[in-house]
C-alpha cells in the first residue's frame, strides 16, 4: 500500500521533473489549454442544464434536477411539432444541398482542370471564389435585395423569374415558404462552389498525366478518362468531403438561415440551430434549447463516427 | 469459359447495382414521406432510421461486389424490410403520392432481393471453384 | 488539327470552358451589379433598367453614407475586430500548433484528441451563450478573446510545423537556441506560407462575423460592420418612410450602397490574397 | 509489306524547339527495334509520336500501310508500356491487365480468357487480385506487360520500361523481355538510354543523337561498323577510343604514335594523305600478344581495374587517354602491360570534319 503510493509519488515526481525542465514547452502550450477549457470545455458542462428546469437567478447548478423532462417536451411533448419540424428541415435541406450542391464544385473542378490556358483559367477561378470571402450578411443582403417585389420596386432577380414564368407576378419570393429551399440552397451555391471546388481541383492536378496517356492509348474516350482516371484519383479527397458532409449534416449554414428566414417562412426554413435560437436565447427556455443543441450534437456526432467507419470499411481513407 | 474462374476476379457489380439502387430509391421514397407527412416523433425517428439503413446499404453493396455471403443475407433483410414498409405507410397520404412511394418500396424491394439472390448464386459458384481447384487463399488476397 | 484530341475532347474542352466562365462571371455579377444599381437613378432602377452598367448615374447615395455616422463607427469597429482578433488568433493558435507537434510532449495523444473533438461536437448554443455571458463576454476584448481558436487551423498548422525536418530543430537546438526562439526564428519563418494562409481564414472569419457580435454586444457603439449593415437591411422601409418621396435615388440602392462598401475592402485585398489561399486550402485533407 | 513506316518524321514543338529532324525508319511485323540515344536525343518523342500521344508535325507515319498520323492513339493499334507502368491504383492487376478491353465493352468472357492467357505468359496468374501498389518493381513491370499482351495491339511500344528496377532485376527483366518477343507474335518498338539493353534484346538498333538518325542496324553491325564517331562512342562499354592524328606517308601519325596501316587500309585512307583524321580503337582491340597486324605502341599506364577475367587499363597516349580492356589468362595473372599493341586489322578511321566512319565507295 505505502509503496503503491510511493511510486505513485514518484511518478508524479518525474512528470513534474519532465516538464520543469522543458518548462518554455509547456508555456507555450499552457494558452490554447486555458482557452479550450473556458470557451469550449466549459461549456460542455453547462450542458447540465439540459436535464434541469433551469432558472437563470439559481444558475446552472442551483436549478432543480428534472431528468429527461427536458427532451420530453421536445419529442414528444409541447414543443414537439416545432422540433420535429426543425429536424425535418434540417434534413432535408441538407439532402437536397447534397444532391445539388454536392457534385457542382466536383463539375467546376473537373472544367477547371480542361483549360489549358493558364490566364483564362487564373482570372475564372479567382472570380469564382470571390463570393466565399463575402459575409453571409452581404450575400443574403444582395439576395434579399435582388429578390424584393413590392409595390414600387422589384428586384432584378425578381423580375428575371417573373419574366421566365416561374413565379407570379405578385410573389414574394422571400416571404413564400415554398422557395426558401431552392433559395438557399442555391445561394449556397453560388457562395462556396468556386471556393470549394479548389480542393477537388488539387485533388486532380495531383494525377499523374501518364495515366492519362495510358488510357488514350488504351483507347478510352473523355468520359471514360473521367470515370477510370480523374475520379479513382481524387477518390481520397472524395471520401473525406463526403464522411464531412455527412457528419455535417444536421448543421446547415446556421447564419445564412437567420439571415434569409422570417415569420412565413419557418414551415420549410427553421432547423435545428435557428430553433435552438428560437426558442432558447430568444424564447426564455433555456433548458429546452440546450435538450435540443445536446440532441443535435450528439447526433451529428454520431454521423461524424459512423461515416468515418464505413469510409475506413471501404477505403484507406479516413478522418482519423 | 470457367464461370467459377471468372468469379475469382471479376467482381459482382451487378448486386452493387442493385443494392444502390435501392439507396437511390429510398432516398427517394424518404423525402416524399417527409415532405408529406404531419411533423411528429414518428417522423423523426423515420428519419433517422433511413440515414442509418442508407449508410447500412451502403456498406453491403461494397460488400456484395466482393462476394460477401453473408452480406447478402443482410441485403435480403434489407428487401423484406422495404416490403414490410407497404404496410406501414401513414394513411394520411393520398394518391399520386401514395401511389409513388408503393412503386418506389415494391421497386427496391425487388433490386435489393435481385441483387442479393444474384450475389448468392455467384458466390456459390465462387466457392465451388475454388474448393474444387485447391486454391491457395493467398491468390484471393487482396 | 491536333491528333491528341479526339473530337470528343475538343468539344468537351469548348464546353468546360463556356461553362466554367459562365460560372465565373455569374458568381462575379452581383458585385457588379450592386455597384451599378447603387448608382443608378430611381427612375431608371425602379423600371429594371439596370443590369450591368448604371443609368443615370448619380452619387447622392454615397453622399448620404459619408455622412453616417453608425456606419463609419462600425467600419472602425470591424477594422479593431479584424486586425486584433486575427493577432490574438496567431497567437493561440502558432504556440498552440508548436507545442502539440511535438513527440517529447507529454500527453501529446490526448491533448491533440482535444483540439480536434471540438471540430466534431460542440456543447450547442445554449450554453455557450450562458458561458459566453457569465465571463463577461459582451464589450470589445471579451469578443476579440473569446473567438480565438479554430481548430482545424490548429491542425493545419501543427501539419506544418511537423512537415520541418527534425534535424533542423536538434541543429537549431545544439546552437543554444531555447523554445521561444526556436519557434520564432525558425519556425516561423520556415512557414510563411501556412501563417499567412492561417491569417487569412481568421481574417475574413472575423471580418465577415455577425451572429455573436449581435447577441453578445451590448453598446451600440461596438457593433461592427455586418451587425450594424443587417440592422439597415431589416429596418431600410421605415427608414425612408419619413424620407421626402422625390429622392434621386431608390431605397434599394442605398442597400446596395452599404453593401459595397462592405465588400470594397474585400476586393482591395483580394487580388493579393487570391494567390495565397489555395495553397492553405490544398491542406485541408488533413488527418489527426 | 512494312507493317510500321516513318517517313521524313519532324517534330518541332510549339515554342519552335525541333526534336526530331527527318526520321525515316521501316519496320517489319516481328521485329524488336530499339531506340538508343543520349537523354533529350529525341527517342521518346519518336515512340510518343508512334504512339500518338504527340502531333507530327511533319512528315507521314504509315502503319499497316494506312497512312495514321491523324488517328487517335486509340484506333491506331499499338499499345505502350510506360516508364512508371501507368498503372491504375484502384484496380486490381487483373482489371488493369483487362482495361484495354473493359473500356471498349468487350464481352467480359473473351477479356477473361484474354487475361488469363496474358497473366500465364508473364507469370502473374498468383497475383490477379492484387493491387499495384502491393506489387514490387518487377511485377508491376509484367503487369504494364501483360496489359500490352491484352490489348492484342499488333505494335507494342515500351519507354525505358526497366529504368525503375533494380540492377540485377533489370538483367533478369532483359532476358525475359527477349523471350517473350520471341513467343509472342508482336512487334516492339523500345526506348532506352542503355546501350547494354539495346544491344542484349534489338533485332534492330536504331542510334539516336541530337534527334537525328546516327544509325540503324543490327546490334552487330552497329558495334563494329559504327557509322560515324558517335555511335562508336555510344555503342559498347568501355567506349570506343579516339585518337585524334594525321596520315603521313601511309603512317598513322598522333603525337605520340606512330603507326604503321596494314595493306587492306591503304585504299580507305588513301585520300586522306597528309589530312587530319580520326582512329578508332576499341578497347578489346588493344592487346598484350604479338601478331602479325598488331602494332606496338608506348603508353604510359596510369591505373589498372582488374575485373575477374579481364582487366581494364587506362592509358595516357600522348594527350590521349584511352581505355583498354585486355584478358587475363590463368589464375592470378596480372596484366602485363609491359609491351601493347593495337590490332590494326580491326581499327576504323573517321573523319574529323563529317565525323563519319571512312569506307571504300560501295563498300560497307
Amino acid at each position: 500500500m505505502q509503496d503503491e503510493l510511493d511510486r505513485e509519488q514518484n511518478q508524479l515526481f518525474r512528470v513534474l521533473q519532465i516538464i520543469l525542465n522543458d518548462y518554455r514547452l509547456y508555456l507555450l502550450l499552457l494558452p490554447i489549454v486555458i482557452w479550450y477549457g473556458l470557451w469550449f470545455y466549459k461549456p460542455l458542462a453547462g450542458l447540465l442544464i439540459a436535464f434541469k428546469n433551469f432558472q437563470p437567478n439559481l444558475g446552472a447548478l442551483g436549478s432543480d434536477f428534472v431528468g429527461f423532462a427536458n427532451f420530453e417536451t421536445l419529442i414528444n411533448g409541447a414543443f414537439a411539432p416545432q422540433f420535429w419540424r426543425a429536424f425535418r428541415n434540417t434534413f432535408v435541406i441538407s439532402l437536397y444541398g447534397f444532391i445539388f450542391g454536392f457534385p457542382i464544385p466536383i463539375i467546376l473542378a473537373l472544367f477547371f482542370s480542361e483549360i489549358v490556358n493558364n490566364f483564362l483559367r487564373n482570372v475564372s477561378q479567382t472570380l469564382s471564389y470571390l463570393p466565399h470571402f463575402l459575409s453571409e450578411v452581404t450575400i443574403t443582403g444582395l439576395v434579399l435585395t435582388m429578390l424584393r417585389n413590392s409595390e414600387t420596386s422589384t428586384g432584378i432577380l425578381s423580375s428575371l423569374l417573373i419574366n421566365i414564368g416561374l413565379i407570379e407576378e405578385t410573389t414574394k419570393v422571400v416571404q413564400n415558404a415554398d422557395y426558401f429551399r431552392p433559395m438557399f440552397i442555391i445561394t449556397g451555391i453560388w457562395k462556396e462552389a468556386g471556393y470549394s471546388s479548389i480542393v477537388f481541383f488539387a485533388a486532380i492536378m495531383a494525377i499523374s498525366p501518364v495515366l492519362y496517356e495510358a488510357i488514350k492509348v488504351d483507347g478510352g474516350n473523355k468520359l471514360q478518362e473521367i470515370r477510370y482516371v480523374t475520379f479513382p484519383g481524387m477518390a481520397p479527397t472524395l471520401i473525406i468531403m463526403i464522411v464531412l458532409r455527412i457528419g455535417r449534416m444536421l448543421s446547415v449554414g446556421f447564419e445564412r438561415v437567420i439571415l434569409l428566414y422570417n415569420a412565413n417562412t419557418y414551415e420549410t426554413a427553421d432547423t435545428l440551430a435557428t430553433f435552438v435560437l428560437r426558442i432558447g436565447l430568444e424564447g426564455g427556455n433555456p433548458a429546452v434549447g440546450a435538450a435540443a443543441g445536446m440532441f443535435d450534437s450528439i447526433i451529428g456526432f454520431g454521423l461524424v463516427v459512423g461515416a468515418n467507419f464505413i469510409s475506413r470499411q471501404i477505403s484507406d481513407t479516413s478522418l482519423w | 469459359m470457367n464461370t467459377g474462374e471468372k468469379r475469382l476476379y471479376v467482381e459482382n457489380y451487378l448486386s452493387q447495382r442493385m443494392i444502390l439502387f435501392w439507396l437511390a430509391g429510398n432516398t427517394i421514397y424518404t423525402l416524399l414521406y417527409v415532405n408529406n407527412v404531419t411533423v411528429s416523433v414518428q417522423m423523426g425517428f423515420f428519419v433517422m432510421l433511413n440515414i442509418a439503413l442508407s449508410l447500412f446499404a451502403f456498406l453491403i453493396a461494397v460488400r456484395q461486389r466482393v462476394y460477401l455471403v453473408q452480406w447478402a443475407y443482410a441485403g435480403i433483410g434489407l428487401a423484406i424490410f422495404q416490403f414490410a414498409r407497404l404496410f406501414w405507410i401513414p394513411e394520411e397520404l393520398t394518391n399520386p403520392i401514395l401511389l409513388y412511394m408503393q412503386i418506389l418500396l415494391v421497386a427496391t424491394s425487388v433490386a435489393a432481393l435481385v441483387g442479393s439472390i444474384i450475389c448468392i448464386q455467384r458466390s456459390r459458384e465462387r466457392q465451388q471453384y475454388i474448393d474444387e481447384h485447391n486454391i491457395n487463399p493467398v491468390i484471393m488476397q487482396k | 488539327m491536333q491528333i491528341g484530341l479526339s473530337r470528343s475532347e475538343r468539344a468537351f474542352k469548348i464546353f468546360a470552358l463556356t461553362l466554367v466562365g459562365g460560372f465565373s462571371l455569374l458568381a462575379f455579377f452581383p458585385v457588379v451589379y450592386a455597384f451599378s444599381a447603387s448608382i443608378s437613378g430611381k427612375i431608371a432602377y425602379e423600371t429594371g433598367q439596370v443590369l450591368i452598367t448604371p443609368v443615370d448615374t448619380t452619387f447622392e447615395v454615397y453622399e448620404l453614407i459619408y455622412l453616417d455616422k453608425g456606419l463609419w463607427i462600425s467600419f472602425i469597429n470591424t477594422l479593431f475586430y479584424t486586425v486584433f482578433g486575427t493577432a490574438w488568433s496567431l497567437f493561440m493558435t502558432i504556440t498552440g500548433a508548436y507545442a502539440l507537434g511535438k513527440r517529447r510532449l507529454l500527453f501529446r495523444r490526448t491533448f491533440n484528441f482535444l483540439v480536434v473533438f471540438t471540430m466534431w461536437f460542440s456543447a450547442g448554443m445554449v450554453p455557450l451563450f450562458l458561458n459566453y455571458t457569465s465571463l463577461g463576454v459582451d464589450n470589445r476584448w471579451g469578443i476579440i478573446v473569446a473567438f480565438g481558436v479554430q481548430a482545424f487551423n490548429i491542425i493545419l498548422m501543427r501539419s506544418f510545423f511537423e512537415a520541418i525536418p527534425h534535424e533542423i530543430e536538434e541543429a537549431a537546438r545544439i546552437d543554444g537556441a531555447n523554445e521561444f526562439q526556436m519557434l520564432l526564428s525558425i519556425y516561423m519563418p520556415m512557414s510563411k506560407a501556412a501563417v499567412a494562409t492561417i491569417a487569412l481564414f481568421y481574417a475574413t472569419s472575423r471580418w465577415n462575423g455577425y451572429f455573436w457580435a449581435r447577441m453578445l454586444l451590448q453598446n451600440s457603439t461596438e457593433l461592427p460592420l455586418q451587425v450594424y449593415m443587417r440592422i439597415l437591411i431589416e429596418n431600410f422601409r421605415w427608414m425612408f418612410d419619413d424620407m421626402p418621396p422625390d429622392l434621386a435615388y431608390s431605397p434599394d440602392s442605398y442597400i446596395f450602397a452599404v453593401l459595397i462598401v462592405s465588400i470594397i475592402p474585400v476586393l482591395i485585398v483580394y487580388p493579393y490574397i487570391s494567390r495565397h489561399f489555395a495553397k492553405g486550402v490544398n491542406l485541408g485533407g488533413v488527418k489527426e | 509489306m512494312h507493317e510500321l513506316v516513318l517517313k521524313n518524321v519532324d517534330k518541332i514543338y510549339p515554342g519552335g524547339v525541333q526534336a526530331v529532324y527527318d526520321f525515316n525508319i521501316e519496320i517489319e511485323h516481328g521485329e524488336f527495334i530499339v531506340l538508343v540515344g543520349p537523354s533529350g536525343c529525341g527517342k521518346s518523342t519518336v515512340l510518343r509520336m508512334i504512339a500518338g500521344l504527340e502531333e507530327i508535325s511533319a512528315g507521314d507515319m504509315i502503319l499497316n500501310g494506312e497512312r495514321v498520323n491523324n488517328v487517335a492513339p486509340a484506333d491506331r493499334d499499338i499499345s505502350m508500356v510506360f516508364q512508371n507502368y501507368a498503372l491504375y491504383g484502384h484496380m486490381s492487376v487483373y482489371q488493369n491487365m483487362g482495361f484495354s478491353r473493359t473500356i471498349r465493352h468487350e464481352a467480359i468472357d473473351t477479356l477473361h480468357e484474354k487475361v488469363m492467357e496474358a497473366a500465364n505468359v508473364v507469370q502473374l496468374e498468383p497475383e490477379l487480385n492484387r493491387y499495384p501498389r502491393n506489387l514490387s518493381g518487377g511485377q508491376r513491370q509484367r503487369v504494364a506487360l501483360g496489359r500490352s499482351i491484352v490489348s492484342s495491339a499488333k505494335v507494342i511500344l515500351m519507354d525505358e520500361p526497366l529504368s525503375n528496377l533494380d540492377a540485377k532485376l533489370r538483367v533478369e527483366s532483359r532476358r525475359a523481355l527477349a523471350t517473350l518477343h520471341q513467343q509472342l507474335d508482336n512487334t516492339f518498338v523500345y526506348v532506352t538510354h542503355d546501350q547494354t539493353e539495346a544491344m542484349t534484346m534489338a533485332t534492330r538498333i536504331v542510334v539516336m543523337s541530337g534527334g537525328r538518325i546516327q544509325q540503324i542496324g543490327s546490334p552487330y553491325e552497329v558495334y563494329h561498323w559504327p557509322e560515324n564517331i558517335f555511335v562508336g562512342g555510344f555503342i559498347g562499354s568501355p567506349a570506343m577510343n579516339f585518337i585524334y592524328g594525321q596520315i603521313r606517308d601511309g603512317r598513322f601519325v598522333s603525337d605520340s604514335l606512330d603507326l604503321e596501316i596494314p595493306d587492306e587500309l591503304q585504299k580507305l585512307v588513301g585520300s586522306y594523305s597528309g589530312k587530319e583524321i580520326v582512329l578508332g580503337v576499341r578497347p578489346e582491340h588493344f592487346t598484350n600478344s604479338s601478331n602479325q597486324n598488331h602494332v606496338p605502341i608506348s603508353a604510359e599506364v596510369t591505373n589498372i581495374e582488374y575485373l575477374g577475367n579481364h582487366a581494364l587499363v587506362y592509358l595516357m597516349l600522348g594527350s590521349h587517354d584511352c581505355i583498354a580492356n585486355l584478358r587475363l589468362d590463368g589464375m592470378g595473372a596480372e596484366a602485363d602491360t609491359s609491351e601493347l599493341y593495337i590490332d590494326m586489322n580491326r581499327v576504323h578511321f573517321f573523319d574529323p570534319e563529317t565525323e563519319k566512319r571512312i569506307r571504300l565507295e560501295g563498300a560497307s
